[in-house]
């Protein structure tokens, strides 16, 4: 196996180093598609054969012993994902980065390229290994290739701060995972995801399950730990927030699904619960500080941490059901964690390409100078419609199928007498987090693409190339085929939950065949009744105003004699109102001066507000400044004199003498 | 191996006697010839085990280690050449004569079977090491030199002290490892401990771990860059040899667990100082050796675990050498292209010097042991002893520390890669043949840490088989 | 007599705590040297050349001789006479020295073992500690020396006094490499004093980060 | 057949509650008020009449009036009125009938930001704010509903609405309560929004139509009605389900219950504070989650003394 990514790994750098600038992305965008495809047609294989040959390489661990890698239902939906995913990335890029091969060395781009490449294909053996040292190895590569994307404009202090948080954060996750390994290792002899069930039916299994929660929620954004996610997405290149919002983080949600798995009894029942309340939390602070930003992708990042939690919130139902024996529940979570899985991979990739095309046009993401770029990106500007519409979790689009699976597994609950408090919660946290949204994303649409455009800059902004365009086209066939068939891909999706159900595929299979159609017949049927009936009613008005006078006419100032654009209502008044309610959630931030109002005629002033989220610093600050002062403190060690450096040794004897007569040692 | 010494000495002779550049280079070929003569020797005949001129074996970790330190020797050598061009005669031969023999002592180190020829060829390495360091004749060097022979020395003299303690302990006879190893087990174990405590503080000089850690990176800060690339790695190892071929006599006592314990405590302390100096230092070489500082510590942790540590820590020096000096040689050329290594002042390296830029890059990648990194092997193989141990604590505070390296490797060596630079530096052209011939170096740990030939495996156990 | 000869070695030890005249350190040296050689003279078993060869060279030719000829001749170059009182009080190394011949004593009580000479390994370990104290509290590099040259004739003493019978290749190496560090030493000390024109160990601090 | 008759009935029903909420505040007034039918002359007026819109909107503004209705009416099939069976109804579709509403919303907000003028941002703010707040009360609602009966369809859960539990019908009663206070926030109502203030500071449903006219205008009042209709008539399923249930009880009661009480309160009461509307809306919501852990007590058989 590591033959084969040593031989990967040298081709792969080779050709890219060797290519020549206008070339390397088109060559990482051809590679990239090109292992994609061939995974996923393997993946396609596995879901649709149940016969097929799951494993695909066998390698003796130095580490844990020898290890495997398979391919199971499961780990093939997140192949496809993943492929989905960096097909559109790398077809992005080539777009994207067009503006910067004349900027950038070729060094560097070379380098971007190939982390690329390596971030994709890692992803796919984190997901296709059976744990282990080769789940670790493939875990810290994915890590340290995203590490050396964010990095793309290093020239930029904040850039630097945002990866290197970020590397740390990851860092301290990944030693949760070998805690989390070495123990099941220690105890069942083997490392591998299979052993999970044998130690979790003679040992207590909740704080193995707890390490693995801490170490895989580092990487989805968990609650308290996802205050890497809204610095490093900023900072990347969008199609590499792309990647790691749409893409990455739902790694840690295949690590949680695989470690929740096996679980049962009241373990499982506990461990619904905090996955439960986990996803409450964690969605709900997502989405309050979503609507809180004032930058286009610092939201999107909140807004992924947003969707972690609705996923968390269908595995956690998903859990529950399956303690209570309720197998339907159980299915719906599932199918409803993993679809939503699944689109939001779509429609954030979708949203992180249009914030790439604005930048890239008017060099800012800052919410309140944009606006009306409708008219000037018109084709970016439906696509990013599309998304925010998918996102909001309005029906015709597929955001809703997932959330209506999960709620629907919370009713079935409901009615079923069963956990009816636990699912109460689940539904107000989902109902609530499904209300915020809808501000958010109507605060991002309205604020950067209607209106009149709030500086010169934005005016002149025109549409992005074909490429992206076309890039961006991608996800958008995703949201619709799944928004207009659910019963597809909840077939998909229903096949992929097998593993975790613990049913066997046929039964579950079964079991998806007698609970979903009807309904999910229905759901299309109104999918598609909704856009027949707007559009009729569209072409009704159309057909009534032909031949009548449309005239145009300056928007109804309310009595302003000249209103002017900077009047328009901003994203930071937008928001104002959910802020009074929830602003112990975040700190105002406030640079320069307001007008103070004594001043009658009131010179230039420059005001810049923002919202930060109050445990941003959990992770970040705190233990650099630590260092710090314990660096001032360590500065009296190096006199560089001699007598010191003695003194060391001499000490040191004192010491190792002192301790061995206490027994210390 | 007296023959070999002999040559050793003739090449080393030769290079002082020589009247051009191009006969070093010459002699340089000459010597090299026979480090990898013996080594071709060695790893054909299959002689391992066999013992040579009465103080001398040649064992598995001997030979492992003296592979290595031919192909580093000859990447020094040829980066030396390139280093000190401009240099006039007298000090170039004078240079490259000291550096042959400082490879000879490490050699004799590698293989000496007796821990009182150890010692001696440890000490003679202070000495052609004092000579590198001095090399630039300046205040600052001269002053590193003093330190390092003084401390040296008197760190050579309490582990001579240490080691006369064991001696007495074995009631006289062979000094050779074997019959130490046969006579210690019984011996007073009050004894064992302070002279495995005096030994351990006197090589740690050599090895850079704590207390003596400080003239290791004094050393490293003034000589030519290609010579730290040796003593950090080289002569680290030497000193981590030494110090592992007294462990294995102490595996046989009844005092090991104390042993461990403490090799614990140094491995700790060494680690946290390279962690947290790692931070204040503006000088990339001693930034570096810093690193190997950090690394050695963890070195000594995987010993003091014990079991699979042992393997690990030997895989992680191994590996460290390729590393490190191909960090040291790539900061060589990064000398050449800015002539400092103030670290808040250079930047923009990417655009100047591409191969060496993303030479150091993945450098960086991997000393922080990040697959493909050999060292993510041996790190996880550390920390999965640790927590079969049940040390959590000793796994937190690494944790916490291992944070603060990555954070602080990476800030810097970002900072110089992509930051821009400052307008007062006039960058000149680097070459790319030496920044490649770094990088393979590097390719090579890379390609180690996702393969490990069996072969080379087996090497390993056999000498971590205590 | 033996037991005599290393009380006095003590009190030479105790006595280099307190004194601050580097002539008396430069003399201290010396006289170790010849107590040392008295010591080894005494603890000859046999009359076998080749030891009392080795003997001569070590003790009499150069810890007697050429040592102490270094150390004067250091001072009368660099005309340095005492240490500079701001270094640290006698009292304060007189203290020391004192704690560390009690704990060096203690310890070798505590060890008791038939397989070593007590008294010499006490003695070994206080000239390890007192000359580490030494370099500690002084700031003169002379001292320092002087410190590193009373840990190398414990450790003479030490070798002496347990017969571990060393091959002579082995012992005249171990020879030349203290000599060419100790001479290394004395070169790079009036280097030190031609190029820096600094005595004082607290000016050599520049290398440091 | 008798889907269609379901979908007749609630579209008379979205006719009529205008007219009612007309009268009964004329009658307050003691006046004699105006045509009951006056709202639909309104709308066909305006059907009439060309558009005026202006330069700064874009096609999204042209279209949102056609989602918006379109919405509603998709809404309005998920509605079964008594007994009758609604035209769409699966398990699952109280979720997809609180969604599709929101599309509805979604889309109407975005247009009113479309005009670039503060005054409709500032609507289309606090319509976002408060249907953000509504939404956790209506699946609450529903929930309470599900959870009671067992079902999670409107037209199951009001098939097996059959109860004489005087417990249960507190609950119920409760509940229908709660619909009816959705009902206020979801059709802009006083106490939490007047429309009939000529303050555009203070509007909040009308300011974001401010650049409406015309066709567009009578389709946005047209949704409006039909959901006003869908919120009342699932009020009044759920009091059905106390006493008889028939869709000749369920009809009117369903107008009478959304028309007299907002007429009531229109005339007797002021509207809220802006500040007070949220605090409004999270008591709702409060109320909602009571309800639904009342009527989980009760299905448990515990007693309440």
């Amino acid at each position: 196996m590591f033959l084969f990514t040593l031989l990967a790994l040298a081709l792969a750098s080779a050709a890219i180093f060797l290519a020549p600038q206008r070339a390397k992305t088109g060559l990482t965008c051809g590679i990239i598609a090109t292992g994609c495809l061939a995974a996923a047609a393997k993946a396609v294989g596995v879901l649709f054969n149940p016969r097929a040959n799951t494993r695909l390489w066998q390698s003796d661990g130095v580490l844990f012993g020898p290890e495997s890698g398979s391919m199971d239902a499961l780990s093939a939906l997140f192949v496809l994902l993943i492929a989905f995913g960096g097909i559109a990335a790398g077809l992005y890029a080539c777009g994207y980065l067009k503006h910067y091969l004349d900027r950038k060395s070729s060094a560097h781009v070379s380098l971007h390229c190939l982390s690329l490449t390596v971030l994709v294909f890692s992803m796919m053996g984190v997901v296709c290994a059976d744990g282990g040292y080769t789940f670790l190895f493939f875990w810290e590569l994915m890590t340290i290739a995203s590490f050396l994307l964010i990095l793309f404009d290093a020239e930029r202090k904040e850039v630097v701060r945002a990866a290197l948080s970020y590397l740390v954060m990851m860092h301290i996750g990944f030693l949760f995972l070998v805690a989390g390994f070495v123990t099941l290792w220690q105890q069942t002899g083997s490392a591998d995801f299979q052993s999970l069930a044998l130690y979790y039916g003679d040992r207590a299994p909740l704080p193995l399950f707890l390490l693995f929660l801490l170490g895989f929620g580092m990487k989805a954004g968990l609650f308290p730990m996802h205050v890497w996610l809204p610095e490093a997405h900023p900072a990347a290149p969008s199609h590499v927030s792309a990647v790691m919002s749409g893409v990455m983080i739902k790694t840690g949600i295949y690590g949680i699904l695989r470690v929740a798995a096996p679980l049962g009894g009241e373990a499982l029942y506990a461990a619904g619960l905090i996955l439960l309340c986990a996803g409450i939390v964690t969605g709900l602070w997502g989405v309050i500080l979503a609507a809180a930003q004032n930058d286009v992708k610092r939201l999107l990042a909140y807004s992924s941490i947003e969707n972690i939690g609705v996923i968390l919130i269908g595995t956690g139902i998903a859990a529950l059901g399956k303690s209570s024996g309720n197998d339907a529940v159980a299915l719906c979570g599932l199918c409803g964690a993993l679809l939503h899985t699944l689109n939001h991979s779509f429609f954030k990739s979708l949203l992180f390409f249009g914030a790439g095309n604005i930048l890239s046009e008017t060099h800012t993401t800052s919410i309140d100078r944009l606006g009306g770029l409708a008219k000037s990106m018109p084709l970016t500007a439906l696509l990013f419609l599309c998304a925010a519409a998918a996102i909001s979790a309005l029906p015709p689009l597929n955001g809703f199928v997932s959330e209506w699976l999960i709620y629907v597994g919370m009713f079935d609950n409901v009615a079923g007498g069963q956990q009816v408090v636990a699912s109460a919660f689940g539904i107000l946290g989902l109902a609530l987090i499904g209300g915020i949204v809808v501000l958010a994303f109507t605060k991002l649409y309205g604020m950067v693409f209607l209106g009149s455009p709030r500086s010169h800059a934005v005016a002149e902004a025109a549409e992005a190339d074909n490429l992206r365009i076309a890039a961006m086209a991608l996800p958008l066939a995703g949201i619709l085929a799944v928004g207009l068939f659910p019963q597809g891909a909840v077939a998909l999706v229903s096949r992929a939950a097998a593993p975790l159900m613990n049913l066997s595929e046929r039964s579950t299979a079964a079991l998806a065949a007698e609970l979903f159609p009807e309904s999910l017949r229905m759901i299309s049927l109104t999918a598609w009744l909704l856009i027949g009936v707007i559009a009729l009613l569209y072409l009704l008005k159309s057909r009534l105003l032909k031949n009548r006078t449309v005239t145009e006419g300056p928007t109804w100032g309310c009595g302003f004699t000249s209103p002017n654009i900077r009047m328009q209502y901003t994203g930071e008044s937008y928001s104002e109102g959910l802020q009074s309610i929830a602003d112990t959630l975040t700190k105002e931030t406030g640079e320069g001066s307001a007008v103070p109002p004594q001043e009658i005629f009131p010179s230039a002033h420059a005001f810049n507000i923002g919202h930060k989220d109050r445990i941003d610093t959990l992770f970040a600050a705190w233990w650099v400044e630590l260092l710090h002062r314990i660096n001032i403190h360590v500065m009296r060690f190096r006199t560089g004199k001699i007598n010191h450096y003695v003194l060391f040794a001499l000490a040191f004897l004192v010491l190792v003498f002192l301790l061995s007569l206490l027994n210390l040692i | 191996m007296i023959i070999y010494f002999l040559l050793s000495l003739a090449g080393a002779a030769l290079a002082l006697a020589a009247r051009s550049k191009r006969f070093i280079a010459l002699a340089g070929l000459f010597f090299f010839a026979v480090q990898f003569g013996l080594a071709g020797l060695l790893l054909g005949g299959g002689r391992t085990g066999e013992t040579s001129a009465l103080f001398f074996r040649f064992d598995e970790s001997g030979l492992l280690f003296y592979c290595l330190l031919c192909v580093v020797g000859a990447f020094v050598f040829v980066h030396s050449k390139a280093y000190l061009k401009e240099n006039p005669l007298k000090e170039y031969r004078l240079y490259f004569c000291l550096l042959m023999l400082l490879q000879t002592a490490i050699a004799g180190v590698y293989f000496s079977d007796n821990i009182a020829v150890t010692w001696i060829f440890l000490e003679a390495t202070t000495l052609c090491a004092a000579g590198i360091i001095y090399h630039r004749r300046t205040a600052q060097t001269l002053e590193a030199t003093w330190k390092y022979i003084f401390v040296c020395s008197t760190g050579i003299a309490m582990a001579y002290l240490g080691i006369l303690l064991l001696c007495s302990v074995a009631e006289g006879g062979s000094l050779s490892y074997g019959a130490l190893a046969e006579r210690l087990r019984t011996g007073n174990p009050l004894y064992l401990k302070i002279a495995f405590l005096l030994i351990l503080s006197g090589y740690s000089c050599k090895m850079e771990i704590f207390p003596l850690y400080t003239i290791g990176v004094d050393a490293n800060f003034a000589a030519p860059s290609p010579a730290s690339a040796l003593i950090s790695t080289g002569l680290v190892n030497a000193g981590f040899l030494a110090i592992f071929r007294v462990y294995r006599l102490m595996a046989e006592t009844d005092i090991f667990g104390w042993v461990r314990s403490v090799l614990l405590i140094v491995g700790l302390l060494s680690l946290a100082i390279g962690a947290l100096f790692l931070r204040r230092t503006n000088n990339y070489k001693r930034f570096l050796s810093y690193s190997t500082v950090e690394n050695m510590g963890i070195v000594a942790i995987g010993l003091g675990i014990g079991g699979i540590g042992v393997w690990a820590a030997l895989f992680h020096a191994v590996c460290h050498t390729l590393v490190k000096s191909s960090l040291f040689l790539q900061m060589a050329v990064v000398r050449q292209v800015y002539d400092g290594y103030r670290i808040n002042r250079l930047g923009d390296y990417l655009s100047i010097n591409k191969v060496g830029a993303v030479g150091l890059l993945l450098g960086t990648v991997v000393v922080l042991a990040f697959p493909p990194s050999p060292l993510f092997l041996s790190e996880l193989m550390v920390f999965r002893g640790i927590f079969a141990a049940g040390k959590w604590w000793l796994a937190l505070v690494m944790l916490l520390l291992l944070c603060i390296v990555v954070y602080s490797i990476c800030a810097r060596i970002i900072k110089l890669c992509y930051q821009p630079n400052q307008d007062e530096l006039h960058p000149s052209r680097a070459d790319r043949a030496l920044s490649w011939s770094a990088l393979a170096l590097l390719i090579a740990a890379m390609v180690l840490g996702l393969w490990q030939p069996a072969p080379f495996r087996e090497l390993i156990t056999v000498i971590a088989t205590l | 007599m033996i037991l005599s000869l290393t009380i006095l070695y003590v009190l030479t030890l105790i006595y280099l705590s307190i004194t601050e005249r580097f002539r008396n350190y430069a003399s201290i040296i010396a006289l170790q040297g010849w107590i040392l050689l008295a010591v080894a003279l005494l603890r000859l078993h046999a009359l076998n050349w080749a030891e009392l060869g080795f003997i001569l060279a070590e003790t009499l030719l150069f810890k007697g001789i050429i040592v102490p000829k270094i150390l004067f001749a250091v001072i009368r170059r660099t005309k340095i006479n005492r240490v500079r009182t701001s270094g640290s009080s006698q009292a304060h190394s007189l203290l020391l020295s004192l704690a560390a011949l009690a704990a060096s004593a203690s310890v070798s009580y505590y060890v008791a073992d038939p397989s070593v000479n007590m008294v010499f390994f006490g003695v070994a370990l206080y000239s390890l500690l007192s000359g580490l104290i030494l370099i500690v509290l002084r700031s003169r590099i002379f001292s320092h020396m002087v410190g590193f040259l009373v840990i190398e004739n414990g450790v003479f003493l030490f070798s002496t006094a347990i017969g571990v019978e060393m091959p002579l290749l082995i012992n005249t190496a171990i020879l030349l490499d203290i000599l060419i560090s100790v001479l290394m030493l004395g070169m790079f000390l009036t280097k030190i004093d031609h190029e820096i024109h600094v005595d004082d160990a607290d000016a050599l601090t520049n290398v440091k980060d | 057949m008798t889907a269609l008759f379901d979908i007749l009935l609630l579209l008379a029903i979205a006719v009529a509650i205008p007219g009612v909420i007309n009268r009964t505040r004329a009658r307050l007034a003691g006046r004699k008020g105006i045509r009951f039918t006056q709202h639909l002359s309104n709308a066909a007026l305006l059907l009439k009449k060309g558009a005026v819109y202006s330069p700064t909107t874009g096609p999204l503004f042209r279209a949102a009036p056609a989602f918006y209705l379109g919405s509603a009416l998709v809404a309005l099939l998920f509605i079964p009125v008594g007994e009758l069976p609604a035209p769409l109804s699966f398990p699952g579709d109280a979720i997809c009938f609180a969604y599709t509403l929101a599309l509805g919303r979604f889309f109407l907000i975005l247009a009113a930001l479309d005009t670039g003028s503060s005054f409709e941002g500032m609507g289309a703010s606090r319509e976002a704010l408060y249907g953000a707040l509504v939404e956790p009360a209506l699946m609450l609602t529903l929930a309470t509903l599900a959870m009671i009966f067992g079902y999670t369809s409107f037209e199951a859960v009001f098939a097996a609405a059959r109860t004489f539990d005087v417990q249960l019908t507190i609950v119920l009663l409760l509940t229908a309560y709660l619909l009816v206070k959705l009902l206020f926030v979801e059709s802009g109502r006083i106490p939490v929004d007047d429309p009939r203030t000529h303050l555009e500071l203070t509007m909040i449903h009308e300011v974001m139509c401010l650049d409406y006219c015309g066709v567009d205008l009578a389709m946005i009042q047209t949704a409006g009605w039909l959901k006003s209709a869908a919120l009342a008539t699932l009020a009044a399923n759920t009091v059905a389900a106390v006493c008889s249930f028939h869709w000749w009880v369920a009809a009117p009661l369903a107008v009478l219950l959304a028309g007299v009480p907002v007429g009531v309160v229109e005339s007797t009461q002021a509207r809220n504070k802006l500040s007070r509307n949220t605090t409004f809306l999270l008591t709702i919501a409060a109320m909602a989650a009571i309800v639904l852990f009342m009527g989980y007590l009760v299905q448990q058989n515990i007693e309440i003394q």
